[in-house]
């Protein structure tokens, strides 16, 4: 970090430069506070022109979508609910595997050398970069055939899939960061390796698991393609109730902003909670911890 | 080349006193050498004069000038710091030339001042390379082209050899030796190593809890300590200490039942009242056959070699003495061992500062 | 065999032989390797299976005729399957360059420490973790023409009114609009990893050298963070092209089949027209593009782990 | 029981085609402090790791008190070791951290024969006081304390110390390693002390093995050393100053040397067995003799620095042939650039062939 005191750029080039980070913030914090807001308006005030900043907020868009107070029992009951408890359940049960997954993975590809390591980690990320569509051409046809089609399970294993690669990247950035001292101390001194596994170096990463768990959350929270195309109407999650919203009759905006809203804030509540290791998160532990 | 001075120079972080009100003059073309324990402040004191750490109050002053408010790029300084700090993107030669480059030397002069500092530096092929590929200690030699190639008015090195193995760090310091005489750049260098401290400096400054303990040249600090740390710091193996407690006829050693005749002390030191701690550096302790004029009977406990150099320990009370003599082949009881009167030095125990030493008075 | 080493013979020591680690390595990757196999492997060599196969999904058990690359030839000839690919390389372009340049300069204004940049800093992270669905709809409620408040702010500062989404080339923007939104933020994230790997006293040592802030920026910040910014970019060429959500809610595909990106062209064979075979083929292409872009990356991530 | 505590047999291992041991054979006797010498990546550590059995060598054998424990897991191997920088497990304190060892499975004593131990040792090393704290809060000297007390406490048949100190300043280094010979003494343990500091090792250990490249080149006592140098790049490593050197070549029954007016009979290195081949002549500084350049078969040279350490000074040498350096007898001063001359001892002095840096010549020197 530059702290010293750098030599004087002239001042007019360094207010510039000022202005343009200035607008880049505006343009980036700008339309989460615009969703935030809109979820809040009524339907004539999504619309009006110019667009009003003092309002008098109005719940019918958060009725719909819980199908509660005045919105209960009619046609425009949105009724979200059972799609948000599909995506609670699939994005948990998924993170928790492929965390679990992950750990294991990640520890004996931190600690060991042995052949194919090289390809196990290839294989794994790839599955980070695969693209979602080109595999449910066959996904589609397996699942049916499988009985998976249209149930949580089979998103769970989606789930599972989708971020097991991420998960042991990262918990092998994290294993990395341990010194293999830890286990080397514990072995000469007459333990065994699975006990130094367990009782010395998992506590010492505790703060890796939660963080991938917060990533993998996220990840399997955010996830449309897949289920898009493997559910019909039970197992169905909420990106795809809000994607549905805009069918033929157009689009319903009041509800498509309260679900958006209801969509996004446990991202934001879980992000806020693994900040720290954003970095970690984003680029699979490669460049280490900052 | 400059002449620097600092008064009354302090650097605080918050409640902490890193350097706590520093004076010192280093002449034109002097090598000093800032010498103490980690945390004592030396590097604090230096990062200060470089213009990498804001003094919190006092003057730093080149030649007369009080330059506190330049930044560290306009104090025409150069530094090599203690973690090689050579662009890796860059080759060699590139890396030489940097600040030349950075601050628009011509082309023809750059060249000129390259060659010039590659003949010194006896740096051939390697200008080429990268510093990725080349020892610790070579990245350091290139660190120190970079620095020199400007002829700065201030050489500052900060411990620029303790990441080295043992065997480059002794080139190294002589190379270091060898050029500072050469090219007569005022150089302050800073180490917690007292081998270095003794053999670069012209004077070293013994800094410990943010202070100067003691200015003075290798061979000054080394026989005439100005206190219980600068004797412990300077030497190695570290001086004996022990005290003396006055009794009939004599001083007794420590609460050994040993006991030294008075007139191996001076006169000063007798008639004080204050409680007194002898100190001798081992290589003042000899074995001898007979019992000698000045020296005391003991059980010797361990004998070892260092090198060349054969070593035996005795216990004076539940102190550890240790002396050095080629003759030290054997433990046993009842040897007799002398002890050469003017390699002694009397402290204050309370204070830790000296008393008239027997040969020159403080 | 009982082993007193040590003459004090103290009590004798049990003895194991040396496990080499064999056993925890199968034990560890067996459940991952299972999960892959089963939901990569298996399924790839399926597409290449079925991708020289004509059938469709609605009737499978009826006609599964085996024509060899059949497919293949008909795909390739296909003009508006070009345009798809043409659209979508235009899309990742624009994106990349413009999200890699503000990135960067935003990643650089925060290296500075001033009061509340931290605070900023994650604030500035929130976008790339919202769903795309969410982005794809707020950004089309955002830019409509009649209502949207981009069209508002541009007329206030004296631009005209575009008609975002129901012209061909505004789409494009329209899109890269909302994904560079989306993804600046994780070149900002690696920009400001690349700068803080550079030990302070590289800066210390150029400043001490006398070299102004932009020569630094240009002579000792850049090349030093290269690497790092390399991978940032393949990350995002391979995410943008594959880009599929934020499409899906934002344009439709629209207007017509304009803005269809190649993951769009899969969907609709596959899941609208059922062609499974011919969808399958265009599958492996895409599949192959990205695998591709990951080598780069492995391999470059590779040599980056050596240098350091 | 043989009097070896520890034998390693052409130990061989590479990592990903880098070759770290290269054939390495060493000996270590009961209750000798044993010290590895050799620069950064001479294979040090590896050799540690390999007797530990934390390594898979890829050839040899290891023999702990005469038995063959290459195939044997490290916990019951029965030794001990300290690393140089991380060393103590951060969820113990420092109680715990000392009798970790002595609750496992394969070591594991009664709590009161745990308590007992883990405080006598803790007073041996003087952090009585510290037993209860937090690991993170000690300094390096207490926490490499910490560190010596685990290993001391479970009393294991050997200890492994791989560059134990050399992280810490010059006055704790040497203040530890006496401490460490003293508990060598009381407690007749075996101790294997891998250091790349000459000072360190010599003055801490009874013999010496010279470690490069991965192979032994030779151990023993410093003074066989210094009489008998197996190869030049123990004399490039041993002594401060060094070994110096002087280019040769044999010229009939004489010793031509680079740069010098004298010349040497071959006859004081006893059977020299290199002919034709390049040799260099190496001669410990003490046996160099500095005279005026006016005294008789003194070859001309001139001071190129000069290195006062308070006690003793010394001087850098130049001269046609190359450079050397020398201690000062006492009383004795050079100037930067001044000329002197100096005289090569007609008895002391041993010939290497430059490739191999192999000895050639057999002459004995006593010190």
């Amino acid at each position: 970090m530059q702290d010293a005191k750098l030599g004087g750029t002239p001042n007019f080039y360094r207010a510039f430069l000022l202005a343009l980070f200035g607008t880049y913030i505006f343009f980036n914090l700008g339309p989460i506070f615009w969703i935030i807001i809109s979820s809040l308006k009524s339907r004539a005030d999504l619309f009006a022109m110019p667009p009003k900043w003092i309002f008098d907020i109005d719940s019918t868009g958060y009725e719909s979508v819980f199908g509660v107070g005045a919105a209960r029992g009619t046609a425009s009951a949105y009724g979200v609910t059972d799609s948000l408890i599909n995506s609670v359940i699939v994005s948990s049960s998924g993170t928790f595997l492929a965390v679990l997954l992950g750990t294991l993975g990640g520890y004996v590809c931190s600690r060991f050398d042995f052949r194919g390591k090289g390809d196990f980690l290839f294989f794994v990320l790839s599955t980070r970069m695969l693209p979602p569509v080109a595999v449910l051409v066959f996904y589609h046809l397996m699942f049916a055939r499988l009985g998976l089609a249209d149930t949580k399970t089979g998103l769970v294993i989606v789930a599972i899939f989708a971020n097991v690669g991420l998960a042991t990247w990262i918990m092998k950035g994290f294993f990395d960061g341990v010194p293999k001292q830890v286990e080397q101390i514990a072995v000469v001194s007459g333990y065994s390796r699975m006990y130094a596994f367990v009782y010395l170096v998992l506590p010492m990463v505790r703060g890796g698991i939660a963080a991938t768990a917060g990533f993998c959350f996220i990840f399997a929270w955010n996830e449309f393609a897949f289920a898009s195309i493997l559910t019909t109407t039970q197992a169905k999650t909420l990106p795809v109730k809000i994607s549905a919203a805009s069918g033929a009759t157009g689009i319903e905006w009041t509800q498509i902003m309260s679900a958006g809203v209801v969509l996004i804030i446990p991202v934001l509540i879980f992000f806020y909670l693994i900040r720290k290791h954003l970095l970690m998160g984003m680029t699979f532990g490669i460049l280490g911890r900052s | 080349m400059a002449k620097v001075e600092l008064k009354n120079l302090s650097v605080e972080f918050g409640a902490f006193k890193a350097v706590n009100n520093v004076n010192l003059t280093v002449n034109d073309g002097e090598f000093v050498v800032y010498l103490g324990p980690s945390g004592c402040g030396k590097t604090t004191t230096l990062r200060a004069v470089a213009g990498l750490q804001t003094a919190t109050s006092g003057d730093i002053l080149f030649d007369g000038q009080r330059i506190n408010d330049q930044t560290a790029s306009e104090r025409n300084i150069a530094m090599v710091f203690q973690f090689v700090s050579l662009y890796p993107h860059l080759s060699i030669a590139e890396n030489i030339v940097f600040p030349l480059k950075a601050r628009g030397f011509k082309r023809a002069e750059i060249a000129r001042k390259l060659d010039w500092v590659a003949e010194i530096f006896k740096l051939g092929d390697e200008l080429k390379r990268f510093p990725g590929a080349l020892p610790p200690g070579t990245k350091q030699k290139v660190a120190l082209a970079r620095a020199v190639v400007r002829d700065p008015a201030v050489l500052l090195l900060d411990e620029p050899l303790s990441a080295i193995d043992e065997q480059f760090r002794e080139e190294m310091r002589w190379e270091l030796g060898h050029l500072q005489r050469e090219l007569g750049v005022t150089t302050i260098y800073v180490t917690h190593d007292q081998r270095e401290a003794m053999s670069l400096a012209d004077r070293i400054v013994l800094m410990n809890d943010s202070q100067i303990v003691q200015v003075d040249e290798p061979h000054n600090l080394f026989f005439n300590p100005n206190s219980i740390f600068s004797g412990q710091f300077i030497g190695s193996p570290s001086m004996n200490l022990m005290d003396l407690k006055p009794v009939s006829g004599g001083f007794r050693l420590g609460d050994s039942s040993i006991v030294l005749p008075e007139k191996i002390v001076p006169d000063v030191v007798r008639n004080s009242a204050i409680p007194v701690r002898m100190g001798v550096r081992p290589r003042d302790v000899k074995l001898v056959d007979e019992p000698p004029e000045f020296g005391i009977e003991v059980a010797v406990e361990d004998v070892f070699s260092v090198g060349r150099e054969r070593y035996f320990s005795f216990r004076v009370g539940d102190e550890i003495a240790q002396g050095i003599d080629v003759r030290s082949t054997s433990t046993g009881q009842g040897r007799n061992v002398a002890i050469r009167p003017e390699g002694l030095v009397f402290f204050d125990s309370q204070t830790g500062n000296r008393i008239a030493s027997k040969g020159t008075d403080v | 065999m009982t082993l007193t080493l040590n003459q004090t013979n103290k009590p004798l020591v049990p003895l194991k032989k040396k496990s080499s680690g064999r056993l925890m390595i199968l034990g560890f990757l067996s459940p991952t390797l299972a999960i892959l196999l089963f939901m990569v492997a298996y399924p790839i060599f399926s597409l290449i299976w079925n991708s020289v196969h004509q059938f469709s999904a609605l009737n499978l058990n009826q006609e599964f005729k085996y024509v060899g690359l059949e497919n293949y030839t008909y795909l390739l000839s296909d003009a508006d399957l070009w345009q798809r690919f043409i659209f979508t390389g235009k899309f990742v372009f624009v994106c990349v360059s413009i999200q890699m340049i503000i990135g960067i300069f935003v990643g650089y204004r925060l290296q500075r420490s001033f009061r509340g940049r931290d605070l900023i800093f994650t604030l500035l992270m929130m976008p790339m973790m919202l769903s795309p669905v969410v982005v794809g709809f707020l950004w089309r409620y955002m830019l409509n023409s009649e209502w949207g408040i981009v069209n508002y702010l541009m007329s206030l500062v004296g631009l005209g009114q575009v008609n975002w989404l129901s012209q061909t080339t505004p789409a494009l923007f329209a899109a890269a609009a909302a994904d560079t939104w989306m993804w600046t933020p994780f070149i900002i994230l690696l920009a400001t990893a690349a700068f803080r790997g550079i030990p302070d006293t590289i800066y210390e040592a150029a400043e001490v050298d006398g070299a102004s802030p932009a020569y630094v920026f240009f002579r000792v910040t850049l090349p030093m963070s290269a690497p790092v910014l390399f991978i940032a970019l393949i990350l995002r060429l391979i995410d943008s092209f594959k880009q599929y959500d934020l499409f899906f809610a934002l344009t439709g595909g629209g207007p017509g089949s304009s803005t269809e990106t190649v993951s769009f062209a899969v969907a609709k064979r596959a899941f609208n027209y059922f062609y499974t075979g011919e969808a399958s083929a265009l599958a492996v292409i895409l599949l192959f593009i990205i695998i591709g872009l990951s080598m780069i990356l492995v391999r470059h991530l590779n040599n980056m782990g050596e240098k350091n | 029981m043989t009097n070896t505590m520890l034998r390693l047999q052409g130990l061989k291992k590479a990592y990903k085609g880098k070759p770290a041991l290269r054939g390495l054979d060493l000996e270590v006797r009961h209750n000798e402090i044993f010290a590895l010498l050799g620069p950064t990546g001479a294979g040090k550590s590896s050799t540690i790791q390999a007797i530990a059995g934390l390594l898979d060598i890829d050839e040899g054998d290891v023999f702990l008190n005469g038995h063959n424990v290459t195939e044997l897991d490290p916990s019951s191997r029965d030794l001990s070791i300290v690393f140089e920088g991380f060393n103590l497990l951060p969820m113990l304190n420092v109680f715990d951290n000392i009798a970790f060892a002595l609750r496992s499975p394969t070591y594991r004593e009664t709590e009161q024969e745990i308590t007992r131990r883990v405080q006598h040792t803790a007073e041996l090393l003087r952090i009585s006081q510290h037993l209860d704290r937090d690991v993170d809060t000690l300094s390096g000297g207490e926490k490499q304390r910490v560190a010596i007390a685990r290993a001391l406490v479970r009393q294991p048949s050997m200890f492994l110390l791989d560059e134990p100190l050399s992280s810490l300043d010059l006055k704790l280094r040497e203040g530890l390693r006496s401490e460490l010979r003293q508990i060598h003494q009381e407690q007749n343990s075996t101790m294997l002390y891998a250091t790349h500091d000459y000072h360190g090792a010599i003055s801490i250990a009874d013999r010496i093995g010279i470690i490069n490249n991965g192979r032994i080149l030779q151990s023993g006592t410093i003074e066989e050393i210094f009489a008998r140098p197996a190869n030049a790049f123990v004399g490039r490593l041993i002594g401060s100053p060094a070994m110096a050197f002087f280019d040769a070549r044999i010229d009939g029954d004489e010793l031509a040397i680079k740069g010098c007016d004298q010349r040497l009979p071959i006859a004081q290195f006893d059977k020299v067995a290199a002919h034709g081949t390049e040799i260099e002549l190496g001669v410990w500084p003490e046996d160099i003799e500095l005279v005026n350049t006016s005294d008789a078969g003194s070859n001309p040279a001139s001071v190129y620095a000069v290195d006062n350490r308070g006690y003793e000074s010394a001087a850098q040498i130049q001269f046609p042939g190359g450079v050397f350096r020398k201690v000062l007898a006492d009383g004795m001063t050079l100037q930067q650039g001044e000329h002197c001359g100096f005289r090569l001892p007609k008895g002391a002095g041993f010939l290497f062939d430059k490739a191999s840096g192999n000895r050639v010549s057999h002459a004995e020197r006593g010190i």
